[in-house]
């Protein structure tokens, strides 16, 4: 079963750490909103494969953050459309 | 292509205090636009206040329970307030307003208030649940 | 398979923890299998003992005590929130199940709620 | 012999919500039992949603912003919810349903619509102010 | 200056320690609300003076703690009115 | 003697920044002296390339830059939230004076804010 996780809260916040530690190796990670800001986290360590939002980085100045596969509000809803199973944090 | 899959959207989350409606509408248009449909749109908790009436932002400022009610009608999408949720937070629509005696009503169409029923037959359907919470 | 409704806050100071048991007590109204999972400052909700009545809101205890009656499948609680909050087994309120906090147990559910 | 001390509460956590408008009201009647006045309640944020007149809560839960008014009313307190937080999260008064063309107002007397300046006067006096805020 | 913090949140939250990082050994704290939890979490180390309140000591089944002084709304007022400066976190 | 606001959240998520940064304008305006401090995730907010039309939302960057001009005291934020989110202050919008979060910083205000 490959379960996406969408998280929208800011990575101090103790339901961001719920959420990375809910992940299998074969999940997909997905950041929204706030989330976003833990790609420039120091303390945070993403799974490699994560998506981020790009509204949400355009709008906190995360643009072209090499770390992240960007994806747009399309992208979204393919991978939610392709996901057998999501869970929002 | 797409039409085996259909989302029903949960909004947690209240406009002018969480992002929840901004990102949930924008993915709403993106799905249709990609031929996907939408089951239903199920406010819950503080999110019932995007089915207000009476949101009066600043002009230059996107009035979010009006921006989300033209969305809904436009598209023919049932939208439905938990009741529990919006009597306690001051969301009546005409019936509840003359059963608890009040003075007025405040919800905005095409908003229905519903039970937690709406959202249990949305988890036993075929259609894909997302949640659009606040940000804590 | 059943659906799995997540508390991750402490009682009484948000609505949250009531409306994600409302949720759960909705499945089981509908027949639909539902469990809930306390973690976290969640696993607070399960402390025995609580006595709100000061804050003018109802106990919690009874509906969490109340719920397998009302058809929820499991009161499941994260064994480390536990220790986090120093609750000993004997301490909880009875009909829980303490398990570990991880993505093999998450996969048990085809739905997973945590407002 | 308190006299000298004079409390604002400030109210940013909504009821039904967060547990701030209870230990709010709980302080506020303690303080006054002590021989404390308490200078002006203000909501901000989502605590203006204290201020609505709307709120049906379960017969058996307290109806808070119905709770605060007859205190605020019993202890001639002035109250105001900062009209900012308040027209963009849906609580109006009749002047404000006028000048944006709605159907219903929907604030509790004796809550006011005013601006933050009611608050910068607090900071400004002798008053002490306290913060009642959400939980997160 | 002797500052009361009073804090009504859970202490899981990055604003538990943002208050506990602005205490100075003068201060007091007062836990409400959530944060009575804390005198339960074995990963939080309180001020020895600290105080939280009666009612949400009862609420959570947690009262008769030892390690803190249990207040009623009436306590809190009198600390309020001792304080030189509050801040309510 | 000035109020400190303090700014712990990140942009455009919540109103909480918004909320606190125009309690800082009102203070300003009615010549009440006033600081921000800007801590946690709250330093982002002085990011220099925020672009947050696709959000519906106005840009708070403009606001914060501005802030000094309707007479807010101090922009301050906190060296160690800096480091952890990677924010060089040649990457910071200007105007800003970096400072440890310490009792002794807070001491320096007679009325804090924290929304």
């Amino acid at each position: 079963m490959k379960t996406l996780h969408i998280v929208n809260k800011s990575p101090d916040q103790a339901r961001f750490g719920r959420c990375l530690a809910a992940l299998e190796a074969s999940d997909q990670l997905l950041l929204t909103e706030n989330a976003v800001i833990a790609l420039a986290d120091a303390g945070i360590v993403l799974p490699s494969e994560n998506y981020a939002l790009a509204a949400d980085l355009e709008a906190r100045g995360l643009a072209g953050r090499p770390t992240t596969t960007v994806i747009d509000y399309p992208g979204m809803v393919r991978l939610t459309a392709d996901a057998d199973r999501i869970i929002c944090w | 292509m797409h039409s085996q899959t259909a989302f029903t959207l949960v909004i947690t989350g209240a406009p002018y205090s969480t992002q929840a409606p901004q990102t949930a509408l924008a993915f709403a248009k993106a799905a249709l636009a990609q031929g996907y449909s939408i089951d239903r749109v199920f406010l819950y908790g503080d999110g019932v206040h995007l089915s207000s009436a009476l949101a009066a932002p600043p002009s230059d400022e996107t009035n979010w329970p009006k921006a989300w009610a033209e969305f809904l009608q436009g598209n023919d999408i049932p939208a439905v307030a938990c009741i529990a949720s919006a009597l306690r937070r001051g969301i009546l629509n005409n019936e509840e307003q003359a059963r608890y005696q009040r003075n007025a009503s405040n919800i905005i169409e095409p908003f229905e208030l519903l039970g937690l029923g709406e959202w249990v037959e949305s988890i036993a359907s075929t259609s894909k649940t997302l949640y659009f919470h606040g940000d804590h | 398979m059943s659906v799995l409704v997540i508390i991750d806050q402490a009682p009484y100071g948000s609505w949250r923890g009531r409306e994600s048991l409302d949720m759960a007590l909705s499945l089981a109204a509908f027949d639909q299998p539902a469990s809930l999972l306390f973690t976290g400052p969640g696993v607070n909700w399960l402390r025995a003992g609580q006595e709100p009545a000061g804050l003018s809101q109802k106990a919690v205890e009874r509906n969490v005590s109340a719920a397998p009656i009302f058809g929820i499948e499991e009161l499941l609680v994260d064994r480390q929130s536990l220790a986090k909050y120093q609750l000993e087994p004997s301490a909880l309120i009875a009909g829980t199940s303490t398990v570990d906090y991880t993505p093999e147990l998450l996969a048990n559910y085809y739905h997973v709620v945590c407002l």
